[in-house]
């Protein structure tokens, strides 16, 4: 009933945020969902920066809906290709049927 | 040797502040993995609380009586001594085995720019002491922990351009893979001005300069005395008590990154404080600039920036491995220049005052 | 004109006021991008503290003392001048071109509404000219704050049902498009005491009203004087620099939503004050309502609601825009009541004051 | 080996909470979860009313695992009957499985 | 009978205290359904801001005094106090129809253990009063506070090793079916010292050990009576606060698991108060223990864990109902100890002191 | 293009987060991703044990990409067989397809 579509999910490092959000709107999403969130990755060796006696996380984890898959693909690649060499992330992509929406 | 027992004697007298007794409680309480936490919403007030007083304190000085221009020759050594910073880690760090060149060098940048809260430990233990200092010299932040930022930015991109243009120079010389491009010369010039202004807007000196900016043109005496100042001792203590955490939680990624992180971790801020007490002391012979002056330029030297640094330079040299620098910093590096710094520094500038009579 | 020269001296003086500094610190703070927050907690909670101490000073001084029917005259007004916020903005900002009723009607219920922070702010600036008013003058908050939000939330019901009838109507001339079900005529009547309960149980009413419930059950005379109290111009300052680095970043919601609502929020809460400052010497005529009561009267007529009204209209009228009524409030509404409406109310007071001798 | 599950998943404004929660325990689930979020969508240009100079998100994510596709879509119809005309929100649904739950 | 009417007038007086007020205050709210919310860091920090300054004064005072051979006894006393609680609990709350024994084995080691809050109450009563205690006397918190929570985790393991046991007998006895398992014997030897460790590592004891070292071993006594010991009473209110609205929040949940948590939440504090009243006495014949130090023994007796209680016995007796033990403890037990406890003791100990002379 | 994963979803008390990471780490899975969570089941009735008055959720929601369903359901069954008797808890797993990780 609802319309097919793709599920991008992106975890990475908080201050990225604003970089992905600008390459999440040039591609062209209708919009995107951020949380905060922590976690364990290759990368862990790493430090984040952030006080790490404070109880907080530090990563944080967007979702974008998008019409078709290679707007999905499309934002993974240039996320991936722009930032995951030298900040920890991960990017994946499940199905979805967006049932409302004020715009899709 | 007069001198040197008179030293002794107050360096270990200053070793006892409760400042320390804090900061060595907060180790204590990590290294025992106690759930003790403080809410990240009250360290960040309490920053805030600390850096907005410092700058209140400096502007309400500023705004009553000060002569400016007296500032202009400390300012220029702060800067000088930023940028040294940088360029001695970048020329002994960054030259050891096993280190990354581009660790070290944010590194250095780390240990060039300021740490607020070092800062206020400072003035709360020259306060005590009595010593006077120039109402502007907290204002000396800024000239040290800006170019030191810009400067590590700066030899890092260069140092990376350089990488670069070896890379391809050997590709060149061979053939290419079948899949894959020649590389693109890239002509990335720095640009100085972003980098400036990320560290102004960076929300340390924001509440810095925001509490001198007030200082200076509004006259908020009343609520300083009443609210600003009776409370930064202790949330002062409280902050030790953090960065104590702080350090020892940070220890296990010091290790994994190598000793000879530890050993510059040990070794720089001390070192770094000394320059800056040479340069306070031309100061002091040419312009009358204090001993409290000295110190305080000494201590922005040695301490190494916790609040706004990492994340300038986690964006401004995105290569470089945050658990070597944040390690080296927090794990080492601070409680160093807190532990050790701060009563150096006030110490031998007290010697040397009872020197000069 | 002694009157007017008279006046526009003690005008500016009021303009140098500290508090004032906060409030511009911040919109610079924000304005130029600066990372500095204070966390949401902590401003939660200073919102908290001043409430709760307006509350407790009230309850104290009721307690000790007070004649609660001197109270009846302007607590009346109080509503009366919340009522009449609400039909101003509705008749002149409503009826403006490309302004929808719905959001003129919950913009004029925020600013009928009453700003807590505000209301702290012209108790400090009283204290300190130490000009005299009636202890429960705080408590007049809620008779002006709810029959504000309610008579809102009334006339945009009133509006929507009046507009689902001609929309019937016209309907009902036509004929229906086949997928669509004839509009059920919707039987409903508005429930006024859900609203006012809302209202109650909001966080800032909350804490006023407990502070003032305690005050006057209990003797919390000993922790008001040496924690309530003590603290109270500080958190302001505190609050102010808040509601600056609010007020500059709604600046651009405020812009989207078109020119008339930075008009009305420019001259409603000077106009709103004035208001309310006549109703107030009404009361010192007839019952010796104090001058520093009737700036207060003035002070929250002048107000808008910054932590308890949004929610309410979101819920109450939820066809409104909230960019609307917010950044009208926020972006110019407070700082006009903090930076203009409270110096000019005391100013006028004080010149009153002056020549009935 | 699991049971196939639908997973709606609602992302609204913090104020929906209380009564989107009554819809999904109306519509027969056997629970939900909630998560604080933050994103921008079409309606963005409306203020949440949260203080923006806080660092807390004012959007919930409400996920709840359903045993039927039509127990999702009627609650997604409830939901964005009721609020996406006044206020912002999305609703989708995915594919899910559940593998353990003390009452699904 | 002047014994009981004077006692009578000294409670009557003591449950006047503002303290109180707040609790009541906070129950108020609640009920209402108020939004109004402490935030859960200023909360938090509270919390560690209170047990650090009990710590503190407690260690500033060794350090420059006293004798702590004098503690082991009331230490003994504690200990055995805190045993004593839980076994009391396991066979009488444990025994009563529709109670689960595990509920009531967590719910008497939440009650063994002690409520850093309610240990700040009572502190802040007895200065106010004037009455002497020993400055360690804070110090037998985790005396009490640790051995109940062993005691209640090794009796449930105790009880449920006895259980499984038995079932596997019944098995045996019978034949099994055919996709089960024979039941694996099970040798769980119970650890003790990871049970205390983790009591020790919890916030609350943590903070108040903090102290205490930094008091022994540091002299923090400018930065605990500029910073420390002023914010005290003002936190502990609003904590009263917090208690309060928890204590209405969580009545619906004490609900649901039966009538008989109440009845035991309402006389258990009063009933272990006073076994550790009696203790107190004991020491005070016979090593001279104030009657101060006695109240301070019987309050944490009476007080309920709300801190780091809870989690540890979640972990530690995961098959225990939280809602069981810790509606018991907060909504009833706590404000009892507050409420009735606090002001019966310290009238008890000065109605004997006036008798003693 | 990107790898066949699956999600394995895990809702549970924040207090068992270390114990279920453990679990995670054990069954070779490159990481995981933490978020804090609220939620209503069948369990609610029973308290978490945090603070009813202050402002946070007392779930966690752990996310885990696994290569293979095998080790999705052998993380599913080690965590409900060793914590769902005794704490609340619910876990599923949707199907994903992994475009970017570092190491997966
Ligand atoms: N297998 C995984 N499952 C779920 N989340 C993961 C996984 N691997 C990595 N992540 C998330 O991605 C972040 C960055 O991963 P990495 O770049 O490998 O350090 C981690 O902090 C996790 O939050
Ligand atoms: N394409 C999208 N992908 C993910 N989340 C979205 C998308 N569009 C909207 N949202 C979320 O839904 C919320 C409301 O959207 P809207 O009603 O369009 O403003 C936004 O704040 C986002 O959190
Ligand atoms: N049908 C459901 N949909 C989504 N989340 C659920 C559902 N049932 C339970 N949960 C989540 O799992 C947690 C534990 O559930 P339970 O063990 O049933 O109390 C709840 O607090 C919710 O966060
Ligand atoms: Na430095
Ligand atoms: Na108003
Ligand atoms: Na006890």
């Amino acid at each position: 009933m609802g319309r097919q579509a793709y599920m991008l999910v992106i975890v990475t490092e908080k201050l990225l945020l604003k970089q992905v959000a600008k390459v999440i709107d040039a591609a062209g999403a209708t919009g995107y969902t951020v949380a905060a969130a922590g976690g364990k990755g290759s990368r862990n060796v790493r430090s984040s920066g952030q006080p790490s006696v404070g109880d907080s996380f530090s990563n944080i984890k967007i979702e974008v809906l998008t019409p078709t898959k290679e707007m999905a693909t499309m934002i993974a690649n240039k996320v991936a290709a722009e930032f995951f060499e030298d900040y920890s992330g991960i990017a994946y992509v499940c199905n979805a049927e967006v049932l409302f929406a004020h715009k899709f | 040797m007069t001198f040197l027992s008179e030293f002794g004697a107050l360096f270990l007298d200053k070793l006892q502040s409760p400042t320390l007794g804090f900061l060595i409680g907060g180790m204590v309480v990590a290294a025992v993995n106690s759930r003790l936490q403080i809410p990240e919403a009250v360290y960040k007030f309490i920053v805030f609380m600390l850096l907005i007083k410092v700058g209140l304190s400096g502007g309400i000085a500023i705004r009553n009586t000060e002569n400016l221009v007296e500032m202009l020759l400390p300012a220029l050594f702060a800067t000088l001594t930023g940028i040294a910073i940088v360029f001695i880690g970048r020329y002994s760090l960054g030259l050891l085995p096993k280190v990354k060149m581009m660790d070290a060098i944010a590194t250095a940048g780390l240990f060039g720019a300021v740490s607020g809260s070092t800062l206020a430990a400072a003035l709360t233990l020259l306060d005590s002491e009595e010593m006077f200092y120039e109402p502007w010299a907290a204002a000396l932040y800024p000239f040290m922990d800006i170019p030191a930022l810009v400067t590590a930015i700066v030899l890092a991109s260069i140092y990376a351009t350089k990488q670069r243009q070896a890379a391809e120079a050997r590709l060149n010389q061979g053939e290419y893979f079948d899949d894959q491009q020649p590389p693109q010369p890239q002509n990335t010039r720095i640009k100085i001005w972003p980098i400036i202004q990320d560290s102004l807007q960076g929300s340390a000196l924001s509440a810095l300069l925001l509490g001198l900016g007030l200082g200076i043109l509004t006259d908020p005496t009343s609520v300083y005395d009443n609210f600003f100042n009776p409370a930064f001792r202790g949330l002062l203590s409280i902050l030790m008590l953090v960065m104590g955490m702080e350090a020892a939680a940070r220890l296990g990624e010091l290790r994994k990154v190598g000793q000879w992180y530890a050993i510059y971790a040990f070794i720089a801020p001390l070192l770094h404080g000394f320059i800056a007490f040479g340069f306070g002391m031309i100061a002091h012979q040419i312009t009358g600039f204090s001993y409290g002056g000295v110190v305080i330029l000494a201590v922005i030297a040695a301490s190494s920036s916790d609040i706004s640094g990492p994340p300038t330079l986690r964006a401004g040299i995105p290569k470089a491995n945050p658990s070597a620098y944040i390690g080296s910093s927090t794990a080492v590096g601070t409680p160093v220049a807190l532990a050790l710094g701060i009563p150096l520094y006030i110490g031998l500038a007290q010697t040397l005052m009872d020197m000069a009579g």
